[in-house]
């Protein structure tokens, strides 16, 4: 579904990946682990085409949605119109399902998106990249600003995406527990490099994986 | 009392044509967040071709839809340079588009000369309650309140307008949902560049063009388009009528030698009264 | 504080020049060196307002007028010419507090429509008030002298100009590398972090567009006694835009680009005009010529250096690539999340 | 020490909060919790200034602040850390830091312009502090990096950095350790303990309520723009109202 | 011998564009001719030209940059750049010879400074005693408060207006930018005036001439010299025809009798056409007025020695296209108002009106 061999991304004279190579196969949920600045947001922009890399090469097959990191979204629009460009790709611009996973954006649909408390501007992230039905979602930090009660319903609709439509899941997620829970394999990215990968259940046993990444988080 | 309503209604047409300018802009910075100093130039360019097309004998109609469509192309190449490079941010296009419009009076005097020229439009008069008014003038309102209705339709309720709206609302945003904010950008300049041959087409019969009008049609304009936060074409409107009205009822009143400066007075006051009333936090929201 | 390589590496040597040249260059020359003097440092002030405290202001003429009108009336009412010399950036600052405070309210776009109505509405005053000689100006303005001492030659003037500007430079070069200049650039960004951190938003907005328009005022008062003559006519709305292009292309946020931008510009400008006007060029070539150049040349300046010229040469390119991306577009998200 | 009176505030007829009234005191922390769009933001806002209450008062260290401007209260010794990332772009990371000493030092335009020796007195000053503040947060190695390029986390570590440089008595912080990794996550904990032990006032809005409960000396919980509860974390955790409203079957 | 050099600083860009063109234009055409009969003195004359853009500033500039290597100027026609460079012609002993026609420039006399056009005073002048004769009793007049021209033509007018029996009942200041006229319009419709006198120069006056056929405005409109110009009829289109519009007298050299007047005035119409395709406007007439005048003036004091070109010019008395001039030591005009014609506007040509067509002959015959 993705392959990456050799990805070289630089920002001037900074280099953010180096040398990345990673494949994931159709329907499989994977997560990227990586201390801030490792370059996950960089490999995320890059495999939705909004960098362009200094060499190597990114294969996706099939429609890409990214949730990016920070939200982003169209602050002077409506919610609703915000869901509705989600669809641009798709063509679909009726919001009616993703007002069945997420009620509260029903509620919100007329506000701007602007003016949004941090975490329903995340919900409607979320709920964006689902209006192009994708067949690979990446998500660049799922839990950033949801309660925990949001944050455990999208991870739920996320794995019965996966189950039933085969959605191919990219997840970068800082709750790393989250992440171990929800995806079966993970690669790790620190200053660039992909540093281990594997099944999340051996990269849980691994000492150095989970004092860094599972430690004192607390959930 | 009928002079009154003379001055009411002669002020909503040079409102209206301040407006077409006006609206120009707005859809221009709305999609790309650009402020486009070459406004004023398509409305000349159309002007001139009008002009020129009319000269040659070619029948009404078909020379002013000629000329409107030359500017929309002159839109296109204002936009290809403005924006057509990858990273340039909005300061720097602002400053290309001044380039371009002043690129364009290299163009315009070789081909059209340095001296001011002017088009027949609708003759004559009629009279309106009394108050009597060019024949001119009315077709520049109708086709002004066509416009603004077509436009606020078009950004507020059709899909293509949101995504147009959304590539400067966001651009970053815009490219992660698949937009192509590039050429939306140039399709938004294309329209600017129509919307102001409209514009040219239909005050080219009231007043002479030449080469450098751009600058008093682009003064107007930005100061309506501002009121709209160059975002609101109907606030721009607004804001276009009052700048109109306020001139000539000046020029009406007694102020003949400081109607600009008494409109654009007006303007201020209303704009600061504007923004004492709001907050900046969501201004900034992240 | 992050630039001061530039200043010494450039700095010297161009000062050495900017001391040696008035010796050496003809009255011609002169007349576009102190021109190009006078237009740097109106252009520091819309650096400084625009490239470190995100302000826009298209009204910068409005306060070179005031500097050189309030020179010219004070040194034609009989006040000694140095008096009015200090008069004109204090009077424009002035005016600039009081015109500042209603109008600093707008951002963006409508500050910068704000100040260029100011400067329109302000030059019609001018125009009509008999004390400024309405249209036709103020002339005869007395030379520049000191006690009974009578500067005549452009080349003292040349010195008072570049002086003058140095001054102007070092002003600005202190202000923002230390504490006022911080919150400025920060206040750039985030009016609401920055109030956070304990700035007074207002206060510091209206003392920089003060500051700015002292740099004009300066500037437009010593115009007055080299030109000896003043009219509204000298100040029109396209020279404020003027210097923002120059701002621009010298490269906006740092001192020595306005100079850079204003020396490009001014020189571009001259060249053109004496090389369209030679003989045998045919009718339109003047105007031909110097608009097709100098678009030409502004947009391709613009273009593929979007930095400016100045950060361009030094290459410091990768460090500053943010910057130049402020007012305009930082406003269109403010002005745009109002109420609609 | 900060007391807010039945304080109001909505948005075109939606209340974000109403009628909150609540009471910090000296060298508390107090947890803020409560589903999205519960008003904990909004809360902070009308504390801090930048958004006017239509009703209700706030005091700090015994005096209605309620009519001052947001700068003023910073000046009184209110500190924000937001929700997002404010870094001040184009300017390092230790000059962002440098700009939280403003409001605790006094060189003006003219000492600046003229380099009188307060400016210079000032400048170390504030060189000093920043660099303090930098070490306490971990960014002394980015300091003289362009502080927009730093990656998300680091920019938060930032403005925790700039509050910290101004010496609060109040510190707001709005879900400072979203986007933080184990890790790091542990060292903001570690950081916010010492701030505590340093009898600094803290108010915490944060999602992970785990993180609450072990920083935190008492949890106020926000619905719908309203206080549903306030007491000790662990009592908090296990109120069924809370349990339906925020925590769901997660916890 | 080497070139006389001759400085020529007019607007080329900016505003005044449409009238600096043609002022170059026109001493272009003079300073060839005179070559071609092979010089002054066997010295050709060399044109040094400048752009002051419209701007006194730039105009400044323009002249520091070329006062050391040039004999005479001739200078702008912006009145507001004239009066900016003169102070410094006449400090440099400059035989200056300015295309403005604001009065301030000979009021007081500057010994180097002359003007070539009529001031706007003898314009206003001409069209009392036009009005006087024609039997109108009450008028009213509009002006660009922006415009040095336009702003004293109005001020003499109204000075002047009691001496013509003449009474203003509507006295309207309007803006250089100002697009609708209405107002203005409205305002005479309401009162007595028999006719509307329009001050302005270029574009205001061709948009107040289409407006004002559409006001339904049954009272005469004119409009001053400064309309004077073919291209600014063509804009004006049919709501030109009949207009009644003021002129230097060799914009209306055909309707002439034969004599030196009119011979002068062809010198240049006929090869000014042949080259540019339209007749010479009233500010082409200016600029080969000046030209005259100054070679004339070289020849007289048989050199380049500027004082002596300032005598010479003080004591001139030469037909020009723009009429006879006449300057002395209290005089630096040298035009009286016989020189300007009020004509009405057929077939898109200036035709000289009965009144004006006498005036003419008297005033040429006499010459
Ligand atoms: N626009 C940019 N210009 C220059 N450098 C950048 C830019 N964006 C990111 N970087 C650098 O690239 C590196 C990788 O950044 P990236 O945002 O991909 O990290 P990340 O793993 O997503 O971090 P986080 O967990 O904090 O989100 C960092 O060192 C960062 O400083
Ligand atoms: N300027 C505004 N205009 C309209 N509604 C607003 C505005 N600001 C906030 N709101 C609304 O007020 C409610 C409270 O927002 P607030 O940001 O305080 O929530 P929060 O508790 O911080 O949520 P989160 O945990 O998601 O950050 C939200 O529903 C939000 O949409
Ligand atoms: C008659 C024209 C040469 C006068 C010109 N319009 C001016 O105001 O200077
Ligand atoms: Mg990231
Ligand atoms: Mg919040």
């Amino acid at each position: 579904m993705i392959d990456v061999t050799g990805l070289v991304v630089s920002y001037g004279s900074a280099t953010a990946l180096d040398h990345v190579t990673l494949s994931i196969r159709p329907g499989e949920m994977v997560a990227l682990l990586g201390p801030n600045g490792a370059g996950k947001s960089t490999l995320a922009n890059t495999l939705a085409g909004l960098l362009t890399p200094a060499s190597g090469t990114v294969t996706v097959h099939g429609r890409l949605a990214l949730i990016p990191e920070g939200r982003q979204l169209f602050p002077d629009l409506s919610v609703a119109d915000n869901l509705a460009l989600g669809g641009w790709r798709s063509g679909q611009r009726d919001p009616a399902p993703v007002y069945t996973l997420l009620p509260r954006l029903a509620e919100l649909a007329p506000r701007r998106a602007g003016v949004l408390s941090g975490g329903e501007q995340q919900m409607v992230a979320f709920g964006r990249a689902l209006m192009s039905h994708p067949d690979v979602l990446v998500v660049d930090e799922l839990s950033l600003g949801l309660a925990p009660n949001v944050t455990s319903g999208l991870a739920r609709h996320l794995v019965e995406l996966n189950r039933e439509r085969g959605l191919t899941v990219l997840l970068i997620e800082q709750n790393a527990r989250l992440a171990f829970e929800l995806c079966e394999r993970a690669y790790v990215l620190e200053s660039g490099r992909l540093v281990a990968e594997g099944d999340c259940a051996d990269l849980a046993g691994d000492p150095r994986v989970a004092g860094a990444y599972l430690g004192g988080a607390i959930t | 009392m009928s002079a009154f309503l003379g001055y009411l209604l002669n002020g909503l047409a040079v409102g209206c044509a301040i407006a077409l300018i006006a609206s120009g802009l707005v859809a221009v910075h709305r999609v790309t967040g650009v402020v486009n100093f070459a406004q004023g130039t398509f409305a000349v360019v159309a002007g001139l071709c009008v002009s020129s097309l009319l000269g040659l004998g070619l029948p009404h109609g078909l020379s002013e839809v000629a000329a409107v469509l030359v500017a929309a192309l002159a839109g296109l190449l204002t936009g290809l340079a403005a924006i057509g490079r990858p990273g340039t941010t909005p300061l720097s296009s602002l400053i290309v588009t001044l380039g371009v419009g002043v690129l364009a009076y290299a163009v315009e005097i070789v081909l059209w000369g340095d001296q001011p020229r002017s088009a027949p439009g609708l003759a004559g008069s009629v009279t309106v309650a009394g108050a009597r008014i060019q024949t001119q003038h009315l077709l520049v309102i109708a086709v002004t309140a066509v416009t603004f209705v077509l436009l606020a339709l078009f950004f507020g309720r059709t899909y293509l307008g949101k995504a147009l709206t959304a590539c400067a609302s966001n651009p970053y945003a815009a490219r992660v949902v698949g937009l192509d904010v590039r050429r939306l950008g140039l399709l938004a300049f294309a329209l600017g560049g129509l919307l102001g041959g409209i514009a040219g087409v239909l005050v080219t019969p009231l007043r002479p063009i030449s080469f450098d009008t751009d600058v008093t049609l682009i003064v107007n304009g930005f100061a309506a388009a501002v009121f709209g936060g160059l975002t609101r074409p109907v606030v721009a409107l607004a804001g276009a009528l009052l700048l109109g009205v306020a001139e000539t009822m000046a020029a009406g009143y007694g102020y003949g030698a400081h109607q600009l400066e008494v409109a654009l007075g007006l303007m201020l006051v209303v704009m600061i009264v504007r923004a004492g009333r709001r907050s900046t936090i969501h201004q900034e929201a992240v | 504080m992050s630039r001061p390589p530039v200043g010494t590496l450039i700095g010297l040597p161009v000062a050495a020049v900017t001391l040696a040249l008035p010796a050496v260059l003809d009255d011609s020359a002169l007349a576009v060196y102190i021109l190009l003097g006078l237009a740097a440092m109106v252009t520091v002030g819309v650096s400084l307002l625009m490239g470190y405290a995100g302000q826009v202001s298209l009204g910068q003429g409005a306060f070179y007028a005031i500097g050189a009108y309030t020179a010219a009336l004070l040194s034609l009412g009989g006040v000694p010419p140095p008096v009015g010399l200090v008069a004109a950036p204090v009077v424009a600052a002035v005016f600039a507090v009081v015109i500042g405070t209603p109008l600093l309210r707008l951002r963006g776009h409508h500050l910068a429509f704000a100040t260029l109505a100011m400067q329109l509405i302000l030059l019609s005053l001018a125009g009509q008030l008999d004390f400024t000689g309405g249209d036709i100006g103020l002339q005869a303005i007395p030379q520049f002298g000191v006690g009974s001492f009578e500067m005549g030659g452009a080349a003292a003037y040349a010195y008072l100009t570049w002086g003058g500007l140095a001054l102007v430079m070092l002003v600005t070069h202190n202000v923002i590398t230390s504490r006022p200049g911080r919150a400025l650039r920060a206040l750039a960004t985030s009016e609401t972090a920055a109030a956070s951190s304990g700035i007074p938003v207002g206060r510091y907005k209206l003392t920089v567009f003060a500051l700015s328009a002292a740099f004009a005022g300066l500037a437009g008062g010593i115009y007055c006694f080299y030109t000896g003559y003043v009219a509204p006519g000298s100040f029109p709305v396209l020279i404020s835009i003027q210097y923002i292009v120059m701002a621009v292309v010298g490269g906006l946020g740092t001192i020595w680009g306005a100079v850079v931008g204003a020396t490009a510009i001014t020189l571009l400008l001259q060249g053109l005009n004496t090389l369209a006007t030679v003989p045998g060029m045919p009718t339109y070539a003047p105007s031909v010529l110097s608009y097709a150049v100098y678009a030409l040349v502004l947009i391709v300046v613009v273009l593929f250096l979007p930095q400016g010229l100045l950060p361009a040469v030094t290459g410091r390119l990768a460090a500053r690539r943010d910057r130049t991306r402020q007012p305009l577009t930082e406003e269109r998200d403010g002005s745009a999340a109002e109420s609609r | 020490m900060l007391a807010v009176t039945g304080i109001s505030r909505s948005f075109g007829g939606v209340y974000a909060v109403r009628d909150v009234t609540l009471a910090v005191g000296e060298g508390e922390v107090c947890g803020v919790i409560g589903p999205n769009g519960a008003g904990k933001s909004t809360l902070f806002n009308l504390i801090t200034g930048h958004l006017a209450a239509d009703r209700g008062g706030v005091s700090f260290l015994g005096r209605p602040v309620e009519r001052l401007a947001p700068h003023r209260r910073a000046r009184l010794g209110m500190a924000i850390v937001f929700q997002g990332a404010r870094v001040f772009r184009g300017m390092t990371v230790r000059e962002n830091v440098m700009v939280g000493m403003h409001g605790r030092t006094r060189a003006g335009f003219v000492s600046a312009a003229l380099r009188l020796p307060r400016h210079r007195r000032d400048e170390r000053e504030i060189a000093r502090e920043a660099g303090l503040a930098l070490d306490r947060v971990g960014l002394a190695e980015w300091a003289d990096r362009p502080a927009d390029r730093l990656p998300m986390g680091q920019q938060r570590a930032l403005q925790l950095a700039r509050a910290l440089c101004a010496r609060p008595r109040l510190l707001l912080l709005d879900e400072p350790a979203s986007g933080l990794r184990a890790g790091e996550r542990e060292r903001l904990a570690t950081l916010v303990e010492e701030l505590r032990a340093s009898g600094l006032t803290i108010l915490l809005i944060e999602h992970d309520v785990g993180f609450v409960t072990r920083l935190a000396d008492r949890a106020v919980v926000l619905d719908l723009g309203q206080v549903i509860a306030d007491g000790p974390p662990a009592e908090v955790r296990a109120d069924p109202l809370v349990l339906a409203a925020y925590l769901g079957q997660a916890s | 011998g080497d070139p006389i050099r001759v400085g020529l600083i007019v607007s080329l860009t900016g505003n005044y564009t449409p009238l600096g063109s043609e002022d170059k234009k026109a001493v272009e055409l003079a300073v060839e001719q005179v070559n071609a009969q092979g010089g002054l003195h066997g010295r050709k004359i060399e044109l040094v030209t400048r752009d002051d853009k419209t701007a006194p500033d730039q105009g400044i500039v323009a002249y520091n940059q070329i006062k050391g290597e040039i004999d005479a100027l001739i200078g702008p026609v912006f009145s507001n750049a004239a009066l900016a460079i003169e102070p410094l012609a006449q400090r440099d002993k400059m035989p200056y010879l300015s295309l403005a026609p604001a009065q301030e420039q000979v009021e007081p006399i500057k010994s180097y400074v002359f003007v070539t056009p009529a001031l706007s005073s003898m314009y206003a002048e001409r069209y009392l005693q036009y009005i006087q004769a024609i039997g109108v009793k009450t008028v009213a007049v509009a002006w660009d408060s922006k415009s040095a021209y336009s702003v004293s033509g109005h001020k003499a007018m109204v000075a002047l207006a009691p001496k013509y029996d003449v009474k203003i009942a509507v006295d309207e200041p309007y803006e250089t930018t100002t697009s609708d006229f209405s107002a203005i319009f409205t305002h005479v419709r309401e009162s007595s005036a028999e006719a509307l006198v329009f001050w302005g120069s270029g574009a205001p006056g061709v948009t107040a001439a289409k407006q004002y056929t559409a006001s339904g405005l049954k009272v005469p409109l004119f409009l001053t010299a400064s309309q004077a110009s073919k291209l600014w009829l063509e804009p004006m289109g049919a709501a030109a025809e009949g207009m009644t519009v003021q002129s230097a007298i060799g914009v209306v050299g055909e309707h002439l009798p034969d004599g030196r007047q009119k011979q002068i005035i062809e010198q240049m119409a006929k090869p000014y056409q042949e080259k540019h395709g339209y007749p010479p406007p009233q500010f082409a007439q200016d600029g080969y007025s000046a030209c005259l005048l100054l070679f004339e003036a070289i020849r007289k004091a048989g050199g380049t020695d500027q004082p002596k070109i300032q005598q010479a010019l003080e004591t001139m008395d030469l037909v020009t296209p723009n009429g006879r001039f006449r300057y002395s030591p209290t005089d630096h005009s040298g035009l009286s108002p016989e020189f300007i014609s009020v004509n009405t506007v057929k077939n898109g040509q200036f035709v000289p009106t009965e009144w004006a067509r006498t005036q003419l002959a008297k005033t040429v015959g006499a010459g």
